[in-house]
């Protein structure tokens, strides 16, 4: 297997030449990017324009139709390792973590197994030593859970933690799933649409904690979302694609002045009040007086 | 074109109370919508929002209460059978049917209609609205990117030529582009079929402009109620539904995000 | 004192197919073993003690077999287990019956494990499978000048007995199986078998099958236009082979024990059987009838024997020397002793001519 | 209601939750110890019967009701572990080492039917598994010169350096304690990294495997364990029935098997339990049940499979979460006795799903 | 020549098990559940045609119409009273079910006194001729198969692809949360495809009834029909058929030129090859999850 080397010590995720084709559609067509490390990376673009098939790539969902991905190989060893000759469940014991679009969670299990799942990567016992339920799986055991409990206090997750997810409000199963990608300790964090059904307030709460996760943690973040707002907030730079191809890249500022990208993704300025009904309904007591 | 609005309430939700299992979602909701307005009901994460849409279109049985809509009691009913009634409900979660081409989908979305000509035209209308879904026509539906399917979702309800609609959420997962096309598209539709919509949207911005009376539901309850036009003036919806806060406000709840967090 | 026997009762106990793939022979079973129960009840019970019959299901399925059995010898205490129908049901239930000293008695398969090897509580009392197949194709094979027999059997421990004794039988002329084929239990489809005989060109067909499949076979092998002399065991002895299977099933041959009481036998003792059952339970009886009500009479002979003090030790005593002569059904003397635990050993030949089973030779005897 | 304070991550853990779970399971642990002592033969034979078919039960319960792959030819690894053990015991060999081979051999042919099921799901992993479920079966009646063949083997009884476990008490005993055993090893399991990667699967694998489970590896080894388990319960299956032979593997015994974990209540340990009683109780109810009914219904013939469908259909209509749902929710009655609201329990209505996509 | 008749045989047979499948496929494209009751359902109506051919005295069509018309009622009925219930549980649920009902079948049909034990033949009028082709026989049984499971699988087919009905079939399959938003009445829907299966089954059953006899346990061929189904993919009505023929074939020379015993396991080694080769089988589509 060749070694690629690591032109850039920054680098922790580099997409060269990525194409992908799905019978007629060309869903991602030749898109480079460099994710350093350290910061929040952006991905936006019409919907369709292919940004959650570059993140299924990485996570090996499917295989390119050509091009590479290469990955710093943890542990802080000097070279990347290409990704894409990788197996999918290799992807997470190398510091890749990531959420879903249409949430994929383990429905018929409470939160708090949840994210035990999301540490799966760090078990060290075996087979027999569980069914013997030895000294040593009840160590590990109680370390994933102090691992797991740091995790519900940054997210605020504590009330639900014994709630099955089948049960959840939409919100709350997005910030189940941002823990739970956050359990596996990753040192790249992929999140599709982490703000999609959050209203402002819980739009902020997510920008604190993705600024944390990135501060604090030190995790890089990959993201893609539609929320200007909050990608103006977190992000370093960002990357636009259109029809699969790459349309503009540079910081948050610099993309969303890119007259491509208006054209194709942001519309017009925001003048919503041209929606409003030119003359309105008088008021009108409620029914439930 | 412009449909008036008038003032007798298609949909009529009376104390409703509805639970999964022993875990209340929402506790005695009583909301009105008109003929021919659109309304929209505000709140946070988990208040029962969707829970409201779901118990009207018979998704969820109330424990108590009832909903009337065009008159007709249809509390409990089979949802099949409140559909045909003309209600259509725009489901959150996209919910298309993911082995089905899109064509087909939007065939099954004018399940009740029985006049071709009619269903034909309107599927040139959707296609029209959203020319991806023109390309993908033959394409199974699972298939389609996020937003995609959420255009799809609410295409197929259009296609049932309803008498009201229950937008769950219809933004969710589209490009800010096309979020203003697709409340355009609502707001059309409202004014020149005369289509009334009941709207629960996280957009608070884009759906306070687009309503014309909206509801803001905490915990399960009702606990204002306005017109839009009111309601975009108040204080509280301006800070927690509209974001605008000052900035001492922002500052002091990052800090105590902050300080539980090492 | 045994179990299963007080001052005025004997509790016998049965496991019948009543729900699986041989219900129909399981209820036959069970009715003619009831009718001759009520015949001795109303006759005022054997030495003052009535009789009590527990009927139960298996399914044709070993396990349940086991279960039943537990139950009948455990829980209900029976004195003997009678007319068990099934080879691996009766054998599955051996180790429950044995250790608490209950008697096998007639089960209804002609299977040589139902009396070797030699246990104490065993009794059998037809005609092996084995034993009439290797007296019945020596004796086809001569008398229809046959130069090559083959062989299609059902692919269980029945079809390989009829197939081993059929072997064996060829041996003892010097001949051997020129082709065999099997199918499982259930099949409806016997093209390849029969044109793999029809190409070896076989001139008689040994048929280890009970009775759809011996129908299906004769059937596809008529319809390819292969018409080989077909024989068949007292499996295929019955009168559905020709309800069913209609004018193609004449020339069959089959051997047998006992004769099929058809309503209008000409033997006058069979008819009188034959109606009083009709009348009672309201369907045409069957050689499966017969048996259990052969099974039953036959306890009764050596229960009644055995005397008032019933015991299984007594029981066992009086089956030492026991005869029990030829019966209106045309079965041959059956002898039993210490050592002696098969009835006999003899069959008879019987061929459908006209849509009817006519008895065409005597005993088969060695 | 009982609310319980974690102050402790070991109270996570642990296996009895509160003081009354000690406390029931002491006392069911000294009822099934002293149960020789107080039921007679009979019953003694059918508890011995439950235990068996609770170790396969719980075997499945983990393959079925943990990671979701459902197999209909269950019955094949029964009759592997029967058969091996079977055979060895019978060649001389003691009968410990011949258990722990018969539940390794179940294991390795798991292992090989999990193969397939690497590449399919739901209906055509049962197909799969029906089909290697009709091939052993062949395999059984065929190789005559180990199994027998359709005549059958008798199964010697098990012997340890002279010492033979004849007697149906010590026979009990063994079996009690091999349950307890499997039991302690699945409890275990589920609370330990594996069984929740087990849980993964069945819930979604796309996301199973963005977690970093090897989906491969974890559904061959709940194959393996799972068969491991039918394969030790078929090895006691064969002492306890003494004769063997292919049809008792059939798919009928491995729809029986289905069934048990179905009606036990899919996805929890004490649904294995309940499952098992049921399968052995239930023939028997119905076989006792029918002296009282008029002979003309009571003796027809069909009646037992009549019964028992019906028993069947009502249990999937009226508990579809199976018996374990069942005493869940008379427990939570008597929890909240004088609290307790009509209507708690009554089902939201609810919507299938393609499972073609997982 | 040998193998002329060999293939005609198996062909013969296999439009058998095809015709099964179509059953077992019409039940799973349309509620995505197994039935495993198709086969004693096959079995009533054939115990059906029995009754009102001889107990009712019929004529022989009347008796083949109206038993398949009983037996859709049939089909309805049974969907309202167990299948609708848990209508929205789990598709294992509803295959437990279908396993009940078949013991609940079977069994209360044992139970007819005097009828439900013993093998019967259904009188049809075109038993017992045979067709030469060439040097090969097909029995006129065999071709009257072939015939009806063609047009069945036509109908069928145009049903599920061209018809707003089978399309909405399909639709409340794959998710019947969406099929109730777009006011489909699923439950109105599946009354028709039980109905439909019981219907199919009837066919079947009355077709085979020649051929096979008339008793309690023949849905058990059922069992071969599996293979046919998995082997075509479990979601193509041709495919079913096409997979029978092959699972026909296959049998008809394994039991030729193969030991004895491969003819009895060929099918199932034929579903594991394919399952291991083309996990959807031939005509099954390609499925995988969008994420
Ligand atoms: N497995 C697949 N088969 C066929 N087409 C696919 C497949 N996956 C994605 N596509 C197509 O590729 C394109 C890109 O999809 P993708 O999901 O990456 O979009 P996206 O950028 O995430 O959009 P959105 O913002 O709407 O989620 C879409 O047109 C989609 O229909
Ligand atoms: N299937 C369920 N089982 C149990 N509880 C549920 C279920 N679905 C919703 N709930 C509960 O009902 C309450 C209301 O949920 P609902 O989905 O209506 O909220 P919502 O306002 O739509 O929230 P969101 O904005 O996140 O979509 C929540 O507290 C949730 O926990
Ligand atoms: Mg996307
Ligand atoms: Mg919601």
């Amino acid at each position: 297997m060749s070694q690629p080397q690591n032109p850039n010590a920054d680098v922790l995720l580099s997409a060269q030449n990525l194409s992908v084709r799905f019978g007629g559609v060309l869903a991602v067509n030749n898109v480079s990017f460099d994710v350093k490390r350290g910061e929040v990376f952006t991905l936006i673009g019409p919907n369709g324009a292919g940004k959650t098939t570059v993140f299924n790539l990485i996570s090996r969902i499917y295989t390119p139709t050509s091009g590479t991905i290469d990955f710093a190989a943890p542990g802080g060893q000097s070279g990347m390792l290409r990704l894409t000759d990788k197996a999918p469940h290799e992807i997470a014991k190398l510091g890749i973590a990531r959420t879903f679009q249409n949430i994929e969670l383990f429905e018929h299990a409470t939160v708090l197994q949840n994210l035990l799942i999301g540490r799966h990567t760090h078990r060290r016992t075996g087979l027999w030593s569980e069914i013997f339920f030895t000294g040593k799986t009840r160590a590990a055991e109680i370390e994933a859970r102090e691992k797991v409990e740091q995790v519900i206090e940054l997210l605020d997750l504590q009330h639900h933690r014994e709630s099955m997810v089948a049960g959840l409000p939409y919100g709350v199963r997005k910030v189940v799933e941002l823990a739970r990608a956050l359990c596996t300790e990753p040192q790249l964090l992929l999140l599709d649409e982490p703000s999609s059904g959050l209203n402002v307030e819980e739009t902020d709460d997510m920008a604190f904690w993705i600024t944390d996760i990135k501060d604090e943690l030190g995790i890089t973040v990959l993201m893609v979302e539609h929320d200007m707002g909050l990608v103006s907030k977190v992000s370093d730079r960002v990357l636009a694609m259109s029809m699969g191809a790459e349309l503009a890249t540079g910081t948050p500022a610099e993309v969303q002045r890119d007259p491509g990208v208006i054209e194709a993704y942001l519309g017009s300025v925001d003048d919503v009040s041209s929606l409003r009904r030119e003359n309105h309904p008088k008021s009108h007591t409620g029914a439930s007086a | 074109m412009t449909a008036p609005v008038t003032d007798n309430a298609v949909l009529k939700l009376l104390n409703v109370e509805s639970a999964y299992g022993p875990i209340k979602a929402i506790r005695g909701v009583s909301l009105q919508v008109r003929r021919g307005e659109i309304a929209t009901v505000l709140g946070s994460n988990g208040a029962g929002k969707t829970t409201i849409l779901k118990t009207i279109s018979g998704i969820i049985d109330p424990r108590k209460g009832s909903i009337e809509f065009k008159g007709e009691n249809i509390t409990a009913q089979d949802p099949a059978h409140i559909v045909q009634q003309g209600l259509m409900h725009v489901p959150e979660g996209r919910e298309v049917f993911p082995l089905l081409s899109v064509r087909d989908n939007l065939v099954m979305g004018a399940y009740t209609r029985k006049d071709r000509d009619g269903v034909a035209r309107d599927i040139e209308a959707v296609f029209g609205y959203f020319p991806i879904l023109r390309e993908r026509a033959a394409q199974d539906a699972g298939l389609l990117s996020g937003g995609q399917q959420q255009m799809l979702a609410i295409s197929r309800a259009l296609m049932a030529n309803p008498d009201l609609i229950l937008l769950d959420e219809p933004s969710l997962g589209l490009s800010p582009k096309l979020t203003k096309e697709i409340f355009e598209i609502v707001v059309r539709i409202n004014r020149e079929r005369g289509t009334t919509i009941l709207l629960v949207e996280q957009n608070a911005n884009m759906a306070l402009n687009a309503s014309d009376y909206g509801y803001v539901l905490e915990n399960g309850r009702i606990v204002m109620e306005d017109t839009c036009a009111h309601l975009r003036e108040k204080d509280d919806i301006k800070e927690f539904y509209l974001g605008m806060k000052e900035e001492g406000v922002r500052a002091d709840r990052r800090w105590k995000k902050k300080k539980n967090w090492r | 004192q045994s179990q299963g026997v007080s001052k005025d009762e004997i509790v016998l106990g049965s496991i019948q197919d009543l729900s699986g793939p041989l219900a129909g022979f399981g209820k036959q079973v069970r009715l003619g073993m009831i009718l001759r129960v009520d015949e001795l009840n109303e006759q005022g019970g054997l030495n003052g003690r009535k009789v009590k019959l527990l009927v139960e299901d298996s399914g044709y399925d070993p396990r349940r077999a086991v279960l039943a059995a537990q139950k009948l010898v455990n829980q209900d205490k029976i004195f003997a287990m009678v007319g068990h129908i099934g080879t691996a049901q009766n054998m599955a239930t051996f180790p429950v019956l044995f250790p608490k000293n209950v008697i096998n008695f007639f089960p209804v398969t002609a299977a040589r494990e139902m009396y070797e090897p030699f246990h104490k509580l065993k009794y059998s009392f037809a005609a092996t499978y084995y034993d009439q197949m290797r007296l019945a194709v020596p004796k086809m094979v001569k008398e229809k000048n046959a130069q090559k027999v083959c062989a299609m059997y059902q692919d269980d421990e029945f079809g390989l007995e009829v197939l081993r004794g059929a072997e064996e039988g060829l041996k003892s002329i010097n001949m051997q199986m020129a082709e065999k084929t099997s199918y499982k239990r259930g099949a409806t489809d016997f093209s390849s078998q029969m044109q793999k005989l029809a190409s070896e060109k076989c001139d008689m067909v040994v048929m280890g099958t009970i009775i759809r499949e011996t129908i299906g076979g004769i059937a596809t092998a008529r319809r390819l236009g292969f018409n080989p002399t077909f024989v068949g065991s007292s499996a295929a002895y019955t009168d559905l082979i020709h309800k069913l299977g209609g004018p193609a099933m004449n020339g069959l041959y089959a051997t047998m024990t006992v004769q099929h009481p058809y309503l209008d036998e000409a033997s006058q003792p069979i008819r009188f059987w034959a109606t009083k059952y009709q009348t009672k339970f309201n369907e045409e009886p069957t050689v499966f009838s017969v048996y259990g009500y052969n099974a039953v009479d036959s306890f009764l002979r050596a229960a009644s024997k055995a005397g008032n003090n019933l015991t299984t030790d007594s029981f066992i005593k009086a089956m030492d020397t026991m005869v029990i002569p030829s019966d209106i059904f045309g079965s041959a003397e059956m002898t039993f002793g210490p050592q002696k635990r098969l009835g006999n050993a003899d069959s008879r030949m019987s061929q459908i001519q006209d849509g009817r089973w006519k008895v065409v030779s005597g005993y088969l005897n060695k | 209601m009982r609310f319980i304070f974690k102050t402790d991550y070991n109270q996570d853990i642990k296996l009895a939750k509160h003081g009354g779970h000690t406390f029931w399971y002491s006392a069911l642990m000294v009822f099934m110890l002293t149960a020789p002592w107080l039921v007679d033969e009979y019953w003694l034979a059918q508890l011995t019967f439950v235990l068996i078919y609770a170790i396969v039960g719980l075997g499945l319960m983990l393959l079925a009701g943990f990671t979701g792959l459902f197999s209909l030819g269950h019955a094949a690894f029964l009759g592997v572990g029967a058969y091996t053990q079977a055979v060895m015991v019978n060649a001389g060999v003691p009968f410990p080492l011949a258990l722990a081979c018969a539940a390794l051999l179940s294991a390795a042919v798991g292992m090989v039917v999990g193969l397939p099921a690497l590449r399919v799901k739901g209906i055509y992993l049962g197909m799969a598994t029906l089909a290697f479920g009709f091939i052993v079966e062949e395999v059984m009646a065929r190789w005559e010169k180990v199994t027998g063949g359709n005549a059958g083997l008798h199964v010697h009884t098990p012997s340890l350096f002279g010492w033979e476990l004849d007697s149906t008490t010590e026979f009990y005993g063994l079996c009690l304690l091999l349950c307890v055993g499997a039991t302690l090893a699945i409890v275990n399991l589920m609370r330990s990294p594996t069984g929740r990667a087990f849980v993964a699967i069945r819930d979604s694998e796309i996301s199973a495997q963005s977690m970093g489970i090897h989906i491969a590896r974890y559904k061959t080894m709940s194959f393996a364990l799972s068969a491991a388990l039918a394969g030790l319960g078929g090895a006691l299956y064969a002492h306890k029935i003494q004769f063997l032979s292919p049809e008792q593997f059939s798919i009928i015994q491995s729809i029986d098997l289905l069934l048990m974990v179905v009606i036990g209540g899919l996805g929890s340990i004490h649904g294995a339990f309940f499952g098992a009683i049921f399968l052995i109780v239930m023939p028997q109810m119905i076989a006792q049940a029918k002296d009282f009914l008029p002979p003309a219904i009571g003796q027809a013939a069909g009646l037992q499979g009549t019964v028992y469908g019906l028993v069947l259909v009502a249990f999937v209509l009226f508990e579809p979460m199976g018996l374990y749902g069942r005493w869940l929710k008379i427990r939570t009655y008597f929890q909240l006795f004088p609290f307790y609201r009509r209507g708690m329990f009554k089902r939201q209505k609810s919507f299938q799903k393609s499972d073609r996509l997982k | 020549m040998q193998l002329l008749q060999l293939l005609i045989s198996g062909a013969a047979q296999g439009c058998i098990y095809g015709l099964i499948a179509l059953g077992f496929v019409l039940i799973y494209k349309a509620t995505e559940t197994v039935s495993f009751a198709q086969g004693d359902l096959m079995m009533v109506g054939a115990f059906a045609g029995l009754a009102a051919t001889t107990a009712l005295g019929f004529p022989f069509w009347l008796g083949v119409i109206s038993a398949i018309v009983a037996m859709m009622i049939f089909g309805f009925v049974l969907e309202r009273l167990v299948v609708r219930p848990i209508l929205g549980q789990p598709a294992f649920s509803i295959v437990m079910l279908t396993i009940g009902v078949g013991y609940v079948v079977r069994g209360l049909i044992t139970m007819i006194p005097d009828v439900g034990t013993d093998t019967h033949t259904l009188p049809v009028p075109y038993a017992g001729q045979v067709l030469n082709i060439g040097t090969a026989v097909i029995a006129a049984e065999q071709l009257v198969v072939i015939g009806a499971t063609a047009v069945l699988c036509a109908l069928l087919f145009a049903m599920f692809k061209y018809s707003k009905l089978g399309i909405a079939m399909q639709a409340s399959s794959q998710n019947q949360l969406a099929a109730y938003y777009m006011g489909i009445p699923v439950k109105r829907l599946n009354g028709l495809v039980w109905g439909l299966a019981a219907g199919v089954a009837a066919v079947a059953g009355l077709l085979l009834a020649p051929i096979t006899f008339v008793h309690a346990n023949m849905g058990f061929i059922g069992l071969k029909a599996f293979p046919a189904a998995v082997v075509g993919g479990f979601t193509s009505l041709p495919g079913a058929i096409v997979g029978g023929l092959i699972i026909g074939i296959v049998e008809a020379l394994s039991g030729f030129y193969l030991p004895e015993g491969f003819k009895d396991i060929a099918p199932y080694i034929v579903v594991l090859l394919m399952l291991v080769l083309k996990p959807n089988g031939l005509f099954g589509e390609k499925l995988r999850k969008k994420v």
